[in-house]
Protein backbone atom coordinates (compact mmCIF):
# COMPACT_ATOMS: atom_id res chain seq x y z
CA UNK A 1 0.00 0.00 0.00
CA UNK A 2 1.33 3.40 -1.32
CA UNK A 3 2.36 6.09 1.81
CA UNK A 4 1.43 8.79 -0.56
CA UNK A 5 -0.54 9.09 -3.97
CA UNK A 6 -0.93 12.83 -5.35
CA UNK A 7 -3.18 13.57 -8.63
CA UNK A 8 -0.55 15.23 -10.98
CA UNK A 9 -3.11 17.71 -13.03
CA UNK A 10 -0.92 21.10 -12.49
CA UNK A 11 2.01 23.14 -12.00
CA UNK A 12 0.94 23.09 -7.89
CA UNK A 13 1.50 19.07 -8.22
CA UNK A 14 5.09 19.26 -8.79
CA UNK A 15 6.33 21.05 -5.94
CA UNK A 16 4.08 18.87 -3.55
CA UNK A 17 5.41 15.92 -5.12
CA UNK A 18 8.78 16.85 -4.95
CA UNK A 19 8.32 17.75 -1.27
CA UNK A 20 6.63 14.08 -0.53
CA UNK A 21 9.15 12.24 -1.37
CA UNK A 22 11.90 14.44 -0.19
CA UNK A 23 10.06 13.91 3.42
CA UNK A 24 9.20 10.70 2.88
CA UNK A 25 13.24 9.94 2.08
CA UNK A 26 14.38 12.01 4.75
CA UNK A 27 12.02 10.21 7.08
CA UNK A 28 13.23 6.62 6.12
CA UNK A 29 16.73 7.53 6.45
CA UNK A 30 18.22 8.84 3.17
CA UNK A 31 20.82 11.43 3.35
CA UNK A 32 20.57 14.82 1.45
CA UNK A 33 22.12 13.92 -1.42
CA UNK A 34 20.07 11.01 -2.49
CA UNK A 35 16.97 13.03 -0.78
CA UNK A 36 17.64 16.00 -3.61
CA UNK A 37 18.33 13.10 -6.25
CA UNK A 38 14.93 11.25 -5.83
CA UNK A 39 13.30 14.41 -5.46
CA UNK A 40 14.52 16.02 -8.64
CA UNK A 41 13.79 12.83 -10.30
CA UNK A 42 10.11 12.67 -9.44
CA UNK A 43 10.28 16.60 -10.62
CA UNK A 44 11.35 15.95 -14.03
CA UNK A 45 8.65 12.88 -14.55
CA UNK A 46 5.84 14.69 -12.64
CA UNK A 47 6.45 17.42 -14.57
CA UNK A 48 6.02 15.01 -17.98
CA UNK A 49 2.95 13.82 -17.03
CA UNK A 50 1.38 17.52 -16.68
CA UNK A 51 3.14 18.37 -20.18
CA UNK A 52 2.28 15.91 -22.00
CA UNK A 53 -0.27 13.75 -20.85
CA UNK A 54 -2.21 16.79 -18.45
CA UNK A 55 -3.54 14.34 -15.54
CA UNK A 56 -2.09 11.39 -14.21
CA UNK A 57 -1.07 10.14 -10.41
CA UNK A 58 1.91 9.35 -8.06
CA UNK A 59 2.63 6.71 -5.61
CA UNK A 60 5.28 6.45 -3.32
CA UNK A 61 5.42 3.44 -1.38
CA UNK A 62 8.34 2.52 1.52
CA UNK A 63 9.81 -0.97 -0.02
CA UNK A 64 12.13 -3.97 1.05
CA UNK A 65 14.14 -5.74 -1.22
CA UNK A 66 15.02 -9.07 -1.36
CA UNK A 67 18.61 -9.15 0.58
CA UNK A 68 16.10 -6.47 3.27
CA UNK A 69 17.52 -3.38 2.55
CA UNK A 70 14.76 -0.29 2.49
CA UNK A 71 14.15 1.90 0.18
CA UNK A 72 11.55 4.10 -1.43
CA UNK A 73 9.15 2.98 -4.72
CA UNK A 74 7.68 6.03 -6.73
CA UNK A 75 5.76 5.07 -9.76
CA UNK A 76 4.48 7.97 -11.87
CA UNK A 77 1.15 7.05 -14.01
CA UNK A 78 -0.47 8.74 -16.88
CA UNK A 79 -3.23 7.53 -19.50
CA UNK A 80 -1.92 10.42 -22.20
CA UNK A 81 -0.10 10.04 -25.49
CA UNK A 82 2.58 7.98 -24.64
CA UNK A 83 5.79 8.20 -25.79
CA UNK A 84 6.56 7.29 -29.45
CA UNK A 85 10.54 6.49 -29.51
CA UNK A 86 11.13 5.05 -26.66
CA UNK A 87 14.74 4.31 -27.08
CA UNK A 88 15.86 7.74 -28.53
CA UNK A 89 14.33 9.21 -25.53
CA UNK A 90 15.73 6.94 -22.70
CA UNK A 91 19.07 8.12 -24.57
CA UNK A 92 18.42 11.65 -23.59
CA UNK A 93 18.74 14.98 -25.43
CA UNK A 94 15.73 14.35 -26.97
CA UNK A 95 12.44 16.64 -26.54
CA UNK A 96 9.19 17.55 -28.33
CA UNK A 97 8.76 20.60 -26.26
CA UNK A 98 12.39 22.36 -26.69
CA UNK A 99 13.38 21.35 -23.45
CA UNK A 100 16.68 20.22 -22.93
CA UNK A 101 15.50 16.34 -23.40
CA UNK A 102 17.10 15.45 -20.16
CA UNK A 103 14.06 14.92 -17.99
CA UNK A 104 13.65 10.95 -18.50
CA UNK A 105 17.46 10.13 -19.66
CA UNK A 106 18.06 12.32 -15.51
CA UNK A 107 16.07 10.58 -13.54
CA UNK A 108 17.31 7.44 -14.51
CA UNK A 109 20.55 8.35 -13.53
CA UNK A 110 19.28 9.82 -10.00
CA UNK A 111 17.66 6.79 -8.93
CA UNK A 112 18.56 2.76 -8.23
CA UNK A 113 16.17 1.28 -10.81
CA UNK A 114 14.31 2.79 -13.71
CA UNK A 115 11.53 1.31 -15.55
CA UNK A 116 10.01 3.01 -18.50
CA UNK A 117 6.81 1.74 -20.30
CA UNK A 118 4.82 3.43 -23.11
CA UNK A 119 1.85 2.41 -25.46
CA UNK A 120 1.33 5.34 -28.11
CA UNK A 121 -2.25 6.22 -27.95
CA UNK A 122 -2.35 4.67 -24.15
CA UNK A 123 -0.39 6.62 -21.99
CA UNK A 124 3.15 6.22 -19.78
CA UNK A 125 3.94 4.62 -16.30
CA UNK A 126 7.65 5.05 -14.56
CA UNK A 127 8.75 3.07 -11.92
CA UNK A 128 11.60 3.86 -9.96
CA UNK A 129 13.31 2.81 -7.04
CA UNK A 130 15.97 4.04 -4.61
CA UNK A 131 18.04 1.80 -1.78
CA UNK A 132 19.15 3.20 1.07
CA UNK B 1 0.88 35.75 -0.69
CA UNK B 2 4.14 37.76 -1.04
CA UNK B 3 5.94 37.82 -4.00
CA UNK B 4 9.76 37.27 -3.84
CA UNK B 5 11.19 40.90 -3.10
CA UNK B 6 13.70 42.08 -5.09
CA UNK B 7 16.44 44.24 -3.29
CA UNK B 8 18.99 46.65 -4.54
CA UNK B 9 22.06 47.34 -2.97
CA UNK B 10 25.04 49.07 -4.35
CA UNK B 11 23.48 49.23 -7.64
CA UNK B 12 23.00 45.25 -7.77
CA UNK B 13 19.74 43.45 -7.94
CA UNK B 14 19.65 40.76 -5.65
CA UNK B 15 17.09 37.66 -5.35
CA UNK B 16 16.84 35.13 -2.31
CA UNK B 17 15.20 32.21 -3.31
CA UNK B 18 14.51 30.21 -0.28
CA UNK B 19 11.46 28.18 -1.09
CA UNK B 20 10.54 25.76 -3.43
CA UNK B 21 9.28 27.61 -6.57
CA UNK B 22 6.43 26.21 -8.73
CA UNK B 23 7.12 26.38 -12.81
CA UNK B 24 5.21 29.34 -12.82
CA UNK B 25 6.37 31.39 -9.94
CA UNK B 26 9.95 30.87 -11.01
CA UNK B 27 8.75 32.03 -14.40
CA UNK B 28 7.03 35.46 -13.05
CA UNK B 29 10.15 35.67 -10.68
CA UNK B 30 12.29 35.70 -14.00
CA UNK B 31 9.92 38.45 -15.72
CA UNK B 32 9.87 41.10 -12.64
CA UNK B 33 13.86 40.84 -11.95
CA UNK B 34 14.53 41.39 -16.08
CA UNK B 35 12.07 43.89 -15.65
CA UNK B 36 13.55 45.32 -12.69
CA UNK B 37 16.45 46.09 -14.49
CA UNK B 38 14.80 47.74 -17.63
CA UNK B 39 13.40 50.43 -15.71
CA UNK B 40 16.76 51.37 -13.42
CA UNK B 41 20.14 50.02 -14.95
CA UNK B 42 21.86 48.21 -12.55
CA UNK B 43 25.62 46.80 -12.37
CA UNK B 44 25.07 43.45 -12.06
CA UNK B 45 22.52 40.48 -10.52
CA UNK B 46 22.68 38.05 -7.42
CA UNK B 47 20.67 35.02 -7.07
CA UNK B 48 20.77 33.40 -3.95
CA UNK B 49 19.51 29.98 -3.96
CA UNK B 50 20.90 28.43 -0.72
CA UNK B 51 17.55 27.82 0.63
CA UNK B 52 17.02 25.93 -2.17
CA UNK B 53 16.56 22.06 -1.75
CA UNK B 54 15.83 20.77 -5.40
CA UNK B 55 16.98 22.65 -8.89
CA UNK B 56 15.92 20.75 -11.77
CA UNK B 57 15.93 21.35 -15.35
CA UNK B 58 13.15 23.55 -15.51
CA UNK B 59 14.73 25.96 -12.84
CA UNK B 60 18.01 25.28 -13.85
CA UNK B 61 16.97 26.45 -17.38
CA UNK B 62 15.75 29.44 -15.89
CA UNK B 63 18.56 30.17 -14.21
CA UNK B 64 20.64 29.87 -17.43
CA UNK B 65 18.02 32.27 -19.00
CA UNK B 66 18.04 34.95 -16.46
CA UNK B 67 21.53 35.38 -16.98
CA UNK B 68 21.60 35.36 -20.50
CA UNK B 69 19.25 37.60 -20.93
CA UNK B 70 20.25 40.05 -18.26
CA UNK B 71 23.92 39.53 -20.30
CA UNK B 72 22.03 40.73 -23.14
CA UNK B 73 21.04 43.93 -21.28
CA UNK B 74 24.83 44.52 -20.39
CA UNK B 75 24.23 43.17 -16.57
CA UNK B 76 26.42 40.07 -15.23
CA UNK B 77 25.41 37.72 -13.00
CA UNK B 78 26.04 35.71 -9.98
CA UNK B 79 23.91 32.74 -8.51
CA UNK B 80 25.26 31.77 -4.93
CA UNK B 81 24.91 29.56 -2.22
CA UNK B 82 23.91 26.20 -4.33
CA UNK B 83 23.72 23.50 -1.93
CA UNK B 84 26.21 20.52 -2.70
CA UNK B 85 23.61 17.87 -3.27
CA UNK B 86 21.82 20.39 -5.71
CA UNK B 87 25.24 20.51 -7.69
CA UNK B 88 25.89 17.09 -7.79
CA UNK B 89 22.49 16.33 -8.57
CA UNK B 90 22.88 18.72 -11.77
CA UNK B 91 26.00 16.45 -12.33
CA UNK B 92 23.89 13.21 -13.00
CA UNK B 93 21.25 15.72 -14.24
CA UNK B 94 23.57 16.42 -17.11
CA UNK B 95 22.81 19.49 -16.83
CA UNK B 96 25.59 22.35 -17.16
CA UNK B 97 25.34 25.48 -15.41
CA UNK B 98 28.78 26.64 -15.66
CA UNK B 99 27.54 29.73 -17.74
CA UNK B 100 26.58 31.63 -15.21
CA UNK B 101 29.18 32.06 -12.62
CA UNK B 102 28.59 30.81 -9.08
CA UNK B 103 29.91 31.57 -5.47
CA UNK B 104 29.04 30.06 -2.37
CA UNK B 105 27.07 32.60 -0.39
CA UNK B 106 26.02 36.21 -0.76
CA UNK B 107 29.30 38.02 0.54
CA UNK B 108 31.15 36.73 -2.07
CA UNK B 109 28.66 36.87 -5.06
CA UNK B 110 28.66 40.84 -4.01
CA UNK B 111 32.68 40.92 -4.01
CA UNK B 112 32.57 39.57 -7.17
CA UNK B 113 29.99 41.88 -8.98
CA UNK B 114 32.29 44.59 -7.27
CA UNK B 115 35.40 43.09 -9.00
CA UNK B 116 33.78 43.75 -12.48
CA UNK B 117 32.79 46.68 -12.20
CA UNK C 1 3.37 30.70 -1.22
CA UNK C 2 7.10 31.74 -0.12
CA UNK C 3 7.97 33.13 3.19
CA UNK C 4 9.84 36.12 2.85
CA UNK C 5 13.40 35.80 2.49
CA UNK C 6 15.58 36.43 5.23
CA UNK C 7 19.25 37.80 3.71
CA UNK C 8 22.68 37.39 5.48
CA UNK C 9 25.04 39.88 4.12
CA UNK C 10 28.20 41.10 5.45
CA UNK C 11 26.97 39.72 9.24
CA UNK C 12 24.24 41.74 8.53
CA UNK C 13 20.44 40.24 8.64
CA UNK C 14 18.48 42.08 5.56
CA UNK C 15 14.65 41.04 5.22
CA UNK C 16 12.79 43.33 2.29
CA UNK C 17 8.93 43.54 2.79
CA UNK C 18 7.22 44.35 -0.65
CA UNK C 19 3.27 43.14 -0.28
CA UNK C 20 1.08 43.78 2.24
CA UNK C 21 1.23 41.37 4.61
CA UNK C 22 -1.94 39.79 6.87
CA UNK C 23 -1.37 40.55 11.12
CA UNK C 24 -0.56 36.73 10.87
CA UNK C 25 2.23 37.12 8.19
CA UNK C 26 4.12 40.15 9.71
CA UNK C 27 3.73 38.05 13.35
CA UNK C 28 5.42 35.02 11.55
CA UNK C 29 8.15 37.37 9.78
CA UNK C 30 8.93 38.96 13.72
CA UNK C 31 8.93 35.30 14.75
CA UNK C 32 11.36 33.89 11.92
CA UNK C 33 13.85 37.28 11.95
CA UNK C 34 13.90 36.89 15.76
CA UNK C 35 15.00 32.61 15.59
CA UNK C 36 17.85 34.15 13.03
CA UNK C 37 19.55 35.42 15.49
CA UNK C 38 19.48 33.39 17.86
CA UNK C 39 20.51 31.22 15.74
CA UNK C 40 23.52 32.81 14.30
CA UNK C 41 24.91 35.70 15.96
CA UNK C 42 24.29 38.86 13.44
CA UNK C 43 25.65 42.28 13.42
CA UNK C 44 22.38 44.29 12.95
CA UNK C 45 18.84 44.00 11.46
CA UNK C 46 17.59 45.63 8.62
CA UNK C 47 14.20 46.17 7.83
CA UNK C 48 13.38 47.39 4.51
CA UNK C 49 9.94 48.28 4.07
CA UNK C 50 10.32 50.34 0.38
CA UNK C 51 7.56 48.48 -0.97
CA UNK C 52 4.81 48.98 1.65
CA UNK C 53 1.88 51.49 0.82
CA UNK C 54 0.43 51.11 4.16
CA UNK C 55 1.62 50.77 7.65
CA UNK C 56 -1.12 50.66 10.23
CA UNK C 57 -1.18 50.47 14.03
CA UNK C 58 -0.47 46.80 14.60
CA UNK C 59 2.18 46.84 11.60
CA UNK C 60 3.92 49.93 13.62
CA UNK C 61 3.54 48.15 17.09
CA UNK C 62 5.51 44.86 14.95
CA UNK C 63 8.67 46.76 13.99
CA UNK C 64 8.96 48.48 17.72
CA UNK C 65 8.35 45.07 19.06
CA UNK C 66 10.96 43.53 16.52
CA UNK C 67 13.30 46.45 17.05
CA UNK C 68 13.33 46.22 20.75
CA UNK C 69 13.64 42.57 21.42
CA UNK C 70 17.29 42.62 18.70
CA UNK C 71 18.20 45.27 20.84
CA UNK C 72 17.36 43.01 24.11
CA UNK C 73 19.53 39.95 21.97
CA UNK C 74 22.33 43.09 21.53
CA UNK C 75 21.33 43.68 17.78
CA UNK C 76 20.80 47.31 16.41
CA UNK C 77 17.59 47.42 14.09
CA UNK C 78 17.47 50.12 10.99
CA UNK C 79 14.12 50.27 9.18
CA UNK C 80 14.41 51.58 5.55
CA UNK C 81 12.60 52.97 2.69
CA UNK C 82 9.39 54.43 4.60
CA UNK C 83 7.19 56.11 2.08
CA UNK C 84 6.53 59.99 2.55
CA UNK C 85 2.66 58.53 2.58
CA UNK C 86 3.39 56.46 5.14
CA UNK C 87 5.51 58.57 7.76
CA UNK C 88 2.63 61.34 7.26
CA UNK C 89 -0.16 58.62 8.30
CA UNK C 90 1.78 57.58 10.98
CA UNK C 91 1.97 60.87 12.16
CA UNK C 92 -1.60 61.15 12.23
CA UNK C 93 -1.93 58.52 13.50
CA UNK C 94 -0.28 59.36 16.96
CA UNK C 95 1.82 56.45 16.19
CA UNK C 96 5.63 57.04 17.16
CA UNK C 97 8.38 55.58 15.50
CA UNK C 98 10.98 57.27 16.98
CA UNK C 99 12.86 54.51 19.13
CA UNK C 100 13.28 53.17 16.13
CA UNK C 101 16.70 54.36 13.54
CA UNK C 102 15.05 55.04 10.30
CA UNK C 103 17.62 55.43 6.85
CA UNK C 104 16.02 56.71 3.09
CA UNK C 105 17.27 53.50 1.37
CA UNK C 106 18.68 49.78 1.84
CA UNK C 107 22.39 51.58 0.96
CA UNK C 108 22.05 53.86 3.95
CA UNK C 109 20.92 51.55 6.05
CA UNK C 110 23.98 49.14 5.51
CA UNK C 111 25.93 51.97 5.83
CA UNK C 112 24.66 53.18 9.42
CA UNK C 113 24.92 49.34 10.59
CA UNK C 114 28.20 49.67 9.65
CA UNK C 115 28.93 52.99 11.41
CA UNK C 116 28.04 51.63 14.36
CA UNK C 117 30.52 48.44 14.63
CA UNK D 1 -25.17 51.31 -4.17
CA UNK D 2 -22.07 50.65 -2.99
CA UNK D 3 -19.22 49.94 -5.40
CA UNK D 4 -17.70 47.12 -3.50
CA UNK D 5 -18.98 44.81 -0.36
CA UNK D 6 -16.37 42.80 1.83
CA UNK D 7 -17.30 40.46 4.77
CA UNK D 8 -14.69 40.94 7.08
CA UNK D 9 -14.74 37.93 8.98
CA UNK D 10 -10.41 37.18 9.25
CA UNK D 11 -7.27 38.49 9.15
CA UNK D 12 -7.46 38.30 5.40
CA UNK D 13 -10.27 41.07 4.96
CA UNK D 14 -8.01 43.27 6.62
CA UNK D 15 -5.94 42.89 3.78
CA UNK D 16 -8.46 42.82 1.15
CA UNK D 17 -10.23 46.12 2.64
CA UNK D 18 -7.37 47.93 2.27
CA UNK D 19 -5.91 47.16 -0.35
CA UNK D 20 -9.80 47.59 -2.04
CA UNK D 21 -10.29 50.98 -0.85
CA UNK D 22 -6.70 51.97 -1.67
CA UNK D 23 -7.55 51.14 -5.09
CA UNK D 24 -10.66 52.40 -5.06
CA UNK D 25 -9.18 55.87 -4.06
CA UNK D 26 -6.42 56.14 -6.69
CA UNK D 27 -9.41 55.46 -9.49
CA UNK D 28 -11.43 58.02 -8.09
CA UNK D 29 -8.34 60.58 -7.82
CA UNK D 30 -6.71 60.74 -4.65
CA UNK D 31 -3.09 61.13 -4.46
CA UNK D 32 -0.81 58.61 -2.60
CA UNK D 33 -0.77 60.18 0.52
CA UNK D 34 -4.79 60.83 0.63
CA UNK D 35 -5.26 56.93 -0.69
CA UNK D 36 -2.60 55.96 2.24
CA UNK D 37 -4.89 57.48 5.33
CA UNK D 38 -7.68 56.34 3.76
CA UNK D 39 -6.61 52.43 3.59
CA UNK D 40 -4.97 52.80 6.81
CA UNK D 41 -8.34 54.61 8.66
CA UNK D 42 -9.91 51.37 7.03
CA UNK D 43 -7.47 49.08 8.47
CA UNK D 44 -7.46 49.76 11.79
CA UNK D 45 -11.24 50.12 11.88
CA UNK D 46 -11.57 46.54 10.35
CA UNK D 47 -9.17 45.09 12.26
CA UNK D 48 -11.66 45.84 15.36
CA UNK D 49 -14.33 44.43 13.62
CA UNK D 50 -12.57 41.25 13.45
CA UNK D 51 -11.01 41.47 16.95
CA UNK D 52 -13.56 42.25 18.90
CA UNK D 53 -17.03 41.70 16.90
CA UNK D 54 -15.52 38.58 15.06
CA UNK D 55 -17.64 39.30 11.95
CA UNK D 56 -18.75 42.25 10.50
CA UNK D 57 -18.72 43.82 6.61
CA UNK D 58 -17.39 47.12 4.99
CA UNK D 59 -19.11 49.31 2.10
CA UNK D 60 -17.59 51.21 -0.17
CA UNK D 61 -19.15 53.68 -2.05
CA UNK D 62 -18.25 56.75 -3.98
CA UNK D 63 -20.17 59.61 -2.98
CA UNK D 64 -20.59 63.42 -3.83
CA UNK D 65 -21.02 66.61 -1.09
CA UNK D 66 -23.98 68.84 -2.09
CA UNK D 67 -20.95 71.18 -3.16
CA UNK D 68 -20.19 68.54 -5.89
CA UNK D 69 -16.64 67.38 -4.59
CA UNK D 70 -16.31 63.76 -5.34
CA UNK D 71 -15.27 61.04 -2.47
CA UNK D 72 -15.19 57.72 -1.35
CA UNK D 73 -17.42 56.81 1.66
CA UNK D 74 -16.49 53.33 4.22
CA UNK D 75 -19.03 51.99 6.25
CA UNK D 76 -17.86 49.38 8.70
CA UNK D 77 -20.41 47.57 10.73
CA UNK D 78 -20.62 45.18 12.87
CA UNK D 79 -23.22 43.12 15.41
CA UNK D 80 -20.84 42.18 17.80
CA UNK D 81 -20.34 43.46 21.85
CA UNK D 82 -20.65 47.26 21.25
CA UNK D 83 -17.90 49.67 23.11
CA UNK D 84 -18.81 50.69 26.38
CA UNK D 85 -17.10 53.87 26.78
CA UNK D 86 -17.84 56.17 23.70
CA UNK D 87 -16.16 59.11 24.99
CA UNK D 88 -13.05 57.54 26.55
CA UNK D 89 -12.14 55.59 22.93
CA UNK D 90 -13.09 58.49 20.72
CA UNK D 91 -10.29 60.44 22.71
CA UNK D 92 -7.87 58.04 22.40
CA UNK D 93 -5.36 55.64 24.12
CA UNK D 94 -7.71 53.41 25.77
CA UNK D 95 -7.50 49.84 24.87
CA UNK D 96 -8.79 46.78 26.05
CA UNK D 97 -6.90 44.23 24.17
CA UNK D 98 -3.65 45.81 25.12
CA UNK D 99 -3.61 47.59 21.72
CA UNK D 100 -1.65 51.38 21.65
CA UNK D 101 -5.62 52.16 21.53
CA UNK D 102 -4.97 54.75 18.56
CA UNK D 103 -7.26 52.72 16.17
CA UNK D 104 -10.35 54.45 16.55
CA UNK D 105 -9.23 58.23 16.80
CA UNK D 106 -6.24 57.64 14.42
CA UNK D 107 -8.57 56.45 11.76
CA UNK D 108 -10.83 59.56 12.89
CA UNK D 109 -8.20 62.10 12.48
CA UNK D 110 -7.31 60.26 8.76
CA UNK D 111 -10.65 61.07 7.68
CA UNK D 112 -12.47 64.41 6.58
CA UNK D 113 -15.65 63.26 8.47
CA UNK D 114 -16.12 59.86 10.76
CA UNK D 115 -19.31 58.91 12.82
CA UNK D 116 -19.44 56.53 15.16
CA UNK D 117 -22.67 54.90 16.82
CA UNK D 118 -22.29 51.96 19.16
CA UNK D 119 -24.80 49.89 20.96
CA UNK D 120 -23.67 47.57 24.00
CA UNK D 121 -24.81 44.14 22.80
CA UNK D 122 -26.09 45.46 19.57
CA UNK D 123 -22.82 46.46 17.52
CA UNK D 124 -20.82 48.96 16.03
CA UNK D 125 -21.53 50.85 13.05
CA UNK D 126 -18.71 53.23 11.75
CA UNK D 127 -19.17 55.72 8.69
CA UNK D 128 -16.21 58.04 7.16
CA UNK D 129 -16.09 60.33 4.17
CA UNK D 130 -12.65 61.59 2.52
CA UNK D 131 -12.86 64.37 -0.04
CA UNK D 132 -10.82 65.02 -3.23
N1 LIG E 1 4.34 11.24 -19.87
C1 LIG E 1 4.62 11.47 -21.17
N2 LIG E 1 3.64 11.37 -22.12
C2 LIG E 1 3.91 11.61 -23.43
N3 LIG E 1 5.13 11.97 -23.90
C3 LIG E 1 6.14 12.10 -23.02
C4 LIG E 1 5.95 11.87 -21.62
N4 LIG E 1 7.14 12.07 -20.99
C5 LIG E 1 8.03 12.41 -21.96
N5 LIG E 1 7.44 12.43 -23.18
C6 LIG E 1 8.11 12.73 -24.48
O1 LIG E 1 9.51 12.45 -24.34
C7 LIG E 1 10.29 13.60 -24.66
C8 LIG E 1 11.54 13.64 -23.82
O2 LIG E 1 11.20 13.83 -22.44
P1 LIG E 1 12.29 14.33 -21.41
O3 LIG E 1 13.50 13.44 -21.51
O4 LIG E 1 11.65 14.46 -20.09
O5 LIG E 1 12.74 15.75 -21.95
P2 LIG E 1 11.90 17.13 -22.05
O6 LIG E 1 10.74 17.07 -21.09
O7 LIG E 1 12.93 18.17 -21.70
O8 LIG E 1 11.43 17.26 -23.46
C9 LIG E 1 9.37 14.77 -24.46
O9 LIG E 1 9.76 15.88 -25.24
C10 LIG E 1 8.01 14.19 -24.87
O10 LIG E 1 7.85 14.24 -26.28
N1 LIG F 1 -16.14 47.00 16.60
C1 LIG F 1 -15.96 46.99 17.95
N2 LIG F 1 -16.74 46.24 18.76
C2 LIG F 1 -16.55 46.22 20.11
N3 LIG F 1 -15.58 46.93 20.74
C3 LIG F 1 -14.76 47.70 20.00
C4 LIG F 1 -14.90 47.78 18.59
N4 LIG F 1 -13.96 48.63 18.13
C5 LIG F 1 -13.28 49.06 19.20
N5 LIG F 1 -13.74 48.51 20.34
C6 LIG F 1 -13.27 48.79 21.74
O1 LIG F 1 -12.64 50.06 21.74
C7 LIG F 1 -11.30 49.97 22.24
C8 LIG F 1 -10.41 50.98 21.54
O2 LIG F 1 -10.29 50.68 20.16
P1 LIG F 1 -9.11 51.29 19.30
O3 LIG F 1 -9.12 52.78 19.47
O4 LIG F 1 -9.24 50.79 17.90
O5 LIG F 1 -7.78 50.75 19.97
P2 LIG F 1 -7.20 49.23 20.06
O6 LIG F 1 -7.83 48.41 18.96
O7 LIG F 1 -5.72 49.43 19.91
O8 LIG F 1 -7.58 48.73 21.42
C9 LIG F 1 -10.90 48.53 22.00
O9 LIG F 1 -9.89 48.11 22.87
C10 LIG F 1 -12.23 47.79 22.21
O10 LIG F 1 -12.47 47.56 23.58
Amino acid sequence: MPEIIIATNDDAAIVTSRGAVRELARSVGFGTVDQTKLATAVSEIVRNVVLYAKRGQVLFTICESNAGTRGIEVIIEDEGPGIQDLEIVLDGGYSTSGGFGRGISGARALVDEFNLESEPGQGTRVEMRKWL
Amino acid sequence: MANIPILRLEGYVIVSIQDDLSDQEAEDLQKRLLESLAVRTAHGVLIDVSGLEIVDSYFCRILRDTAAMAQLMGVGTCVTGLAPAVAVTLTELGLDLSMVHTEGNLDRGLEWLRGRD
